[in-house]
């Protein structure tokens, strides 16, 4: 049976990408920032992954309201990136894995999941900077992704309880599938922020702090918020809290997990960046 | 319930919201291709009309005010496209919104890090 | 409050568009198939319906493969029919209605469906057809269409327990709308046949009318079948039942039905087709 | 489910049939444009690869053969488009799969009228 390694939580902002292809890690506003990220990428180099499944947002290049899903899943042998208009550096395209992806679907589908299932998709820096700050270079080629895509740009979005049970029936299927793969879980986005509005800036870091607090062991405390208390605790686009909870939805059934690593960097661009890594015992 | 309970200078991108903004957000949604963006440039006037912008979204769009755009169902996702032909990113359109320099919105933002919200 | 007065089953074969656009109604073929319609014609004229839901399935027009939704509903003020490829004549567009879209999409998202909306949507001839046939002549522009697309293309399919439950959620939704309007619910497609394979022509009359006799007041009985049941059954395209069945889940908690039409009609190109329609007390 | 169990005649369209069917079923989906119909009537081998079909679609295809378009991936939405580009509707594409002329195909469509199934 494939196996769940663990699961991380990261910041998505495009700026990251920017800064990363500038080649800008050492400047006094990002060192610190990407200070975080090496011991993460040791872990996962380490545990050598074979499939990442990342849970993201799309921000508008894939998706827009004349078809827009609630929950997404990709199920191709590759996906591309493409211009977001606002200049961030197309990447080489991200490599698929049809048969896991067909086998969450039908698992989804079975429990009354109403997804939208995409066998051509393109992938936006909600979840191609995660994947960059993992494996820098753009070298991710040898990992297979699944992605994932939650609405976190219109009202209606799924509610946080609903996210976070999205995300253990994929982890219930991941476990469920008759292969000897290795799988790490990303949630990207948030943690706190506000692009707009007279409120834009708008940052909660004791809210943060708190969320990163109860995703190890008591995340139960999350899934009950409305997305509007989300809004009001943790800004406009504090909702992509939804991915976190989706990726730490499919850790519940692994058991006690281990937090090997938690940091928190305010601000990058408007937001309070997370990092996050919770591993399973099937870790080595 | 975005409706009962506003959250002071925050705009709920919901579903009547959406429906105003439908044109708007198409046009800003076309902007993730280059020529469609240069074609804006050349004639913003034209742009307007092959999405059907209402007037008040034209006029939004020709003053560059970000919270008109929000008001006529902008959505920031799809604004951000738009802010991004000019050279805009989230800071420079958060400043615009706040009233600030793009400078004190930066300080603003590094000064969350000592605030407590309720 | 919106009120709902009623719910119909109907075919909707490309061919009888082609059929109705040749004049070939009284053809000896077509004569006893669009003899049974008058009637049900005639009721809804007299109840004079505000907005008409559409349960359909799309066959290829507006979604493909790559971006495939398990279930999808219109939020645009109007939907445009286009060319399908075989040379059905295309029609004016359908009238939409955006105020009870949201609310329903509000209701469905907040209830665990995870819907995809559209804002712009094609529609195909599984609602134009029956629409058409409802209306003859394309006098359908005064009333407003709210489409409801369900896959039933693809497998994984909805279950029938799940079709069913969407359109109870659906029919609560309109019943807590805070308006007067007079809603009729359509169920289209079915019922048994199979066009693919060496099973082609696949017809089973009998299992049809059980299912039509259960419609009226024991849908249960059909709820329980898998996809896979439905195909063994009634055929590969025999899952249109789907449609039917979140059709009668909108009834659901109207209490007692009357059922004003039952009629069946075989063979409709390769289709076994039934028409029904079942009036709540709201009914004049 | 379909692999286990299968049911005679019948082919499942399924995950692995879509991945499988992808670039055929792409061809077919672009068959909803008139432009497209005729693109492809003017060369079908340049419209294969236009969409990156595989040597057995592309028989598939050559050969008109319905039942080895469906064990290519082909889903029968699609391939529909495609033998409305003939002028062949579901009662001829019925007759083609199961060996009949469409005159038996639609008899055999009435006698089940009268056919009690399991
Ligand atoms: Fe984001
Ligand atoms: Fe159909």
């Amino acid at each position: 049976m494939a196996k769940l390694l663990g699961g991380i939580g990261s910041s998505h902002i495009p700026a990251i990408g920017v800064a990363m292809d500038k080649g800008l890690e050492q400047e006094p506003y990002w060192k610190s920032f990407f200070e975080a990220y090496p011991p993460v990428r040791e872990w996962l180099y380490k545990q050598e992954p074979d499939i990442a499944v990342i849970f993201y947002n799309d921000h508008g290049l894939e998706f827009f309201h004349d078809r827009k899903p609630t929950f997404a899943i990709g199920a191709a042998e590759q996906y591309e990136n493409a211009d977001e208009g606002w200049g961030i550096a197309e990447i080489p395209p991200v490599t698929g894995e049809t048969e896991l992806s067909w086998h969450i679907v039908n698992h989804l589908v079975e429990n009354d999941f109403d997804i939208t299932i995409c066998q051509e998709m393109k992938v936006d820096h909600g979840l191609t900077v995660p994947l960059t700050l993992m494996w820098p270079g753009h070298k991710y080629g040898h990992i297979k992704v699944i992605p994932v895509a939650i609405n976190c740009e219109r009202h209606p979005m799924p509610k946080p309880s609903r996210s976070f049970a999205f995300g253990k029936a994929i982890g219930d299927a991941i476990r469920s599938f008759a292969g000897d793969q290795k799988v790490v879980v990303f949630g990207t986005g948030g943690l706190s922020h506000q692009l707009d509005g007279q409120r834009a800036g708008f940052i909660n870091k004791p809210f943060d702090l708190w969320c990163m607090e109860k995703m190890v062991d008591e995340p139960e405390a999350m899934t009950g918020f409305s997305n509007y208390e989300l809004v009001e605790k943790a800004g406009a686009q504090g909702v992509e809290l939804n991915m976190w909870l989706a990726m730490r939805g499919a850790l519940e059934g692994e058991g006690k997990l281990q937090e090997l690593h938690r940091s928190y960097h305010l601000p990058i661009s408007n937001t309070g960046a997370g990092l996050q890594l919770l591993a399973t015992a099937h870790a080595k | 319930m975005s409706q009962n309970n506003p959250i002071p200078g925050t705009y709920f991108m919901d579903g009547p919201a959406a429906t105003k903004g439908y044109p708007l957000n198409k046009m800003c949604y076309s902007f993730n291709n280059a020529e469609a963006r240069a074609e804006f440039l050349r004639d913003e006037e034209a742009y307007f009309d092959k999405f059907k912008l209402s007037e008040e979204q034209k006029e939004a769009v020709r003053k560059r005010d970000v919270i008109a755009l929000l008001e006529a169902g902008g959505s920031i996702y799809y604004l951000a496209k738009f802010a991004g032909i000019f050279g805009l990113n989230v800071q420079d359109v958060g400043g615009l919104q706040t009233g600030m320099t793009t400078e004190e919105f930066k300080a603003f933002l590094v000064q969350q890090g000592e605030l407590v919200h309720g």
